[in-house]
């Protein structure tokens, strides 16, 4: 029924969104941050633990859409061992793919997003965990929010 | 007999397909479709008519001025107000709201009095009086709902209506839970007390028959965009009385009897209230809307609503892991509702990919949403246009969706 | 060479009679013709898109958001604002100036200070200054003007501004002398003071090529109508800076991040300034109006106009028993004019008969008829669809009133 | 070329506004009023003569266009030595013959004024000395608006 959903649920984000992975809270955590997304009043926490420069873990709580939910799941995998420059480099990249499609360099298994900027409405959805990660690592106090994302 | 399905041909919107499936436009309560001659009404105005109004002599500026004043006429009657000079135009209902709250609300409210809400308000009518208790110094307090029903608890009123009470602002069909509130009677209980009333008449005024004097609010407000009419334009009603003693709103032109440099005086209601050039294609389209409906009669749009809902609730209860919100009895035109484990949004993605347009989120009542502990619901809103066929489309799609997700 | 002859085919409205006469449409300056393309838009927009924005995930609401985002954009462009976020949509000139007086004003005015006018100023600019300074113990003043030219005396400027003034608001164009005031130069010096400083763009917006950068205000506001587009629709541009400073206008939908029962939490600019559900086929067609605007070239236009202008006022001088107001050098689109012992609104009614659409009255600059000592003039203004055609057939009927006054 | 011009503009009309009689001030009148129209901003001021309840004498002075000072001139001549009944009898007659065009009984002179409804615009003009009248008649002290007169 639902033809060409499948750029948006992709299978690994069904996956992910249905079993989130660091999916808790990280009460030692050097650092975190708090996503808000206005439109739909979801809010995420991202909690990350370095040494030095590198990012050690990561973990998120939070309510959220099956795209908050995989993004959140797929970023805190996907930033494990990468530096605080790599990450915010990735970030770039993420955000440059949801908003327009169009992939810069290797993303990994974050490309099954490429499709979201289909959506418009739900790209604020899959940058939300994004903005909260930069939150942290930039440690800014106050939830950082979708409000102004271009969509 | 109305025929209902006949009605679509008026609305040229609706005969178009989204991602390959017939549009099955269930988004009525945030904002309603127009028919043709609605449309046409705009397009005559700008093809034939306009002009800008009450100051001008020529031709197209009479017929501009008296086009704009009849749909001021028009409103009227459509609420039963006592006289056009009760009507007040506005962008719409959050407009009209704030207006009562800037102007008699600033000059009536000070630290100590209490604005009576209730628990289901929009923002738009929250905000706005927060923001006034907050210049103010006044409190604001809730007649609570009593949980996923919407339905409000009366029992609290007697201890609510304290004599600090100064104004009572009351939804008359909640937008996220179909609730009808009893305004009459809330009405009737305020005014013994001397309390002025506002009722926020965004979801009822085009799906019910409407009567503000029955009613017996001081203020009603509503949306032209939910009834059928354009977008931009709204109407705010006062009791003239009160009107009388209002201070302006806006400054500028057309609401002044005379301006100097250091001195000026302010018209009577209800231009005092419409600063600058109005909306003028905005009425002229209302008009024609307010037209429309009761040509077809609002008791029978209201019975149509009430069936078409009370038609999905039951559908809906039959499916399993959903939670159903709104009452059982009375329920007004809309279902909102939430499945276990998928949020509204992904359940509004993927209808949008069957063709059918629901809305998901807090609807503009997110406290209500937290104190019944949700964060947003998806919701179905209909309209006379909508047809019990649409409703099975529908509750295919939200089958479809529980499998798409538990697989 | 633009074909201005041809460019009226794209006006329906124009192509009526009038008392048996061919309509010739003077009137511009209350508020302009909309072109088939602006029609269209609103048209298409509901016949395909309609739905509200922001909040809605399905199909039509994405439609409906992106074009009124587009629009937003657009207007930016169309006043090389530095961004969209800086584009707030009011109803027209009026609300703009009022919002910035609610908020800006409210929160930045205390008694002594100062808000420094101009006598030439619409009520639009002047009511909403004097209810703040009744409301905060502010203090207005004007830069005065010389006399029926209605130039400002700048000789005053030195004195008048005082460390005490706050705000400087000023009109671009006066719609009632059809003076161009060099805000360039008033906003530098405003600048240098840390004088805050707003442009009333009514006239202007649409007549010539408009850079707020190079202005260098901090708010223009200008009004949909008047530029070729729907009525109910205009814009606030304000500087980011002071955006970010400035407290909500009107509360309600759309413009919260959060809502709670007794706290909440306010939107960035611009949709911090608007709540509730705003006009959105408004925009739209603005968008359109400022697209047709542009293919012309408002240079070009701007050159059309002060042709006309020029035109018309000399041959107005060749008559006799007139009195002519109005800059020699410089002057925009219009003609103010008064016939010796005939009032203006006789004047205004013949012409109607002739099928010239004027204008009498104060042009809501009632303080300026004042200190002209008039009670009003009667006027003539000019649009790109306007022909010297046209201003030779309004001379005629102007001598035909005189015979009939005189005889 | 001002074909049908003359169901407002009637001679009887241009020619009192070209030559408005009893068109001076009353320094011993027993009362006044003055009318605001709001549309235009002309003021007219009405000054009335009475003995007992008997108007012996009226009289105006203002600004105003063609149609309002030929409309306050025939009223002051066409007021003299009526009671105050008849007189507010006649404002009711002439407001209703002005804003419909239909004339109950027998209005004299006044009925050149019957085209006026055909000219919205131009109503409160016609209008506005009547407004004084009753103003003056009935002891008010503020001035008299045509604001809310329908048009
Ligand atoms: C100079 C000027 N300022 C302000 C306004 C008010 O514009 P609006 O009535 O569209 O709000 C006008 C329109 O008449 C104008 O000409
Ligand atoms: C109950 C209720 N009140 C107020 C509003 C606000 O109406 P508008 O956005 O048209 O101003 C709405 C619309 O969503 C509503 O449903
Ligand atoms: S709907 Fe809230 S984050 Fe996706
Ligand atoms: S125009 Fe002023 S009274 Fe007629």
């Amino acid at each position: 029924m639902f033809d060409d959903i499948n750029d948006l649920y992709q299978q690994v984000i069904l996956d992910h969104c249905k079993h989130p992975r660091n999916f808790h809270e990280m009460p030692q955590c050097s650092c975190s941050a708090q996503g808000f997304n206005p439109l739909c009043g979801d809010n995420l926490k991202l909690f990350l633990t370095l040494d030095g420069d590198v990012i050690k873990d990561a973990s998120f709580t939070g309510s959220g859409c099956c795209i908050s939910k995989a993004s959140a799941s797929l970023l805190t995998d996907n930033v494990k061992g990468k530096t605080k420059a790599e990450a915010e480099k990735t970030f770039e990249q993420v955000r440059d793919m949801i908003t327009t499609g169009t992939v810069n360099g290797d993303v990994g298994k974050l490309a099954v997003f490429a499709g979201v900027y289909k959506y418009p409405a739900r790209v604020k959805c899959a940058i939300l965990a994004w903005h909260a990660l930069i939150g942290a690592l930039r440690g800014e106090a106050a939830p950082v929010s979708t409000e102004n994302e271009q969509t | 007999m109305t025929d209902w399905t006949s009605l679509r041909k008026d609305f040229p919107i609706l005969h178009q397909q989204v991602h390959g499936k017939p549009l099955v436009y269930f988004d009525n309560a945030a904002t309603s479709q127009k028919p043709r001659s609605v449309i046409d009404a705009l397009v005559h105005y700008y093809e034939r008519d306009n002009a800008n109004v009450h100051r001008g002599i020529h031709e197209l500026s009479n017929r501009a001025t008296n086009a704009f004043e009849a749909a001021r006429t028009r409103s009227a009657k459509f609420i039963n107000a006592k006289s056009a000079d009760e009507i007040i135009f506005t962008r719409g209902t959050t407009e009209g709201i704030n207006l009562v709250a800037a102007t008699w609300g600033a000059k009536n409210l000070k630290a100590g009095d209490v604005i009576l809400l209730t628990e289901l308000e929009h923002h738009s009518n929250l905000v706005p009086w927060q923001m006034l208790a907050q210049k103010t110094g006044a409190k604001i307090t809730y007649i609570p709902v009593t949980g996923d029903d919407g339905v409000l608890d009366l029992s609290k009123l007697d201890s609510l209506l304290t004599p600090q009470v100064k104004m009572f602002s009351m939804v008359h069909i909640s937008n996220s839970m179909g609730v009808v509130n009893p305004v009459e009677e809330l009405c009737a209980r305020a005014r013994k007390l001397g309390i002025v009333t506002l009722v926020d008449g965004a979801q009822s005024a085009g799906h019910l028959p409407v009567d503000v004097q029955a009613i017996g609010c001081d203020f009603f407000a509503f949306s032209g965009h939910k009834i059928c009419g354009p977008t931009g334009i709204g109407v705010l009603w006062g009791r003239q009385e009160i009107l009388e003693t209002m201070p302006p709103y806006q400054g500028g032109g057309e609401m002044i009897l005379s301006v100097g440099y250091h001195k000026t005086e302010f018209k009577h209601a209800p231009h005092r209230f419409e600063a600058g050039t109005p909306d003028i294609s905005g009425p002229i389209g209302l008009h024609a809307a307010m037209d429309y409906l009761d040509a077809i009669g609002r008791a029978n749009i209201w019975q149509h609503d009430q069936e078409l809902a009370n038609y999905a609730a039951e559908k809906l209860s039959a499916l399993k892991n959903i939670r159903i919100f709104g009452p059982k009895k009375n329920r007004a035109g809309l279902v909102s509702f939430l499945l276990k484990d998928v949020h509204a949004h992904d359940v509004v993605t993927l209808a949008n990919q069957g063709g059918v347009a629901l809305r998901g989120g807090h609807h503009c009542t997110q406290p209500l949403m937290h104190k019944l502990g949700v964060e947003s619901t998806a919701r179905a809103s209909f309209y006379f246009y909508n047809t019990k066929a649409e409703v099975d489309v529908f509750i295919e799609v939200i089958k479809e969706i529980q499998k798409f997700f538990a697989a």
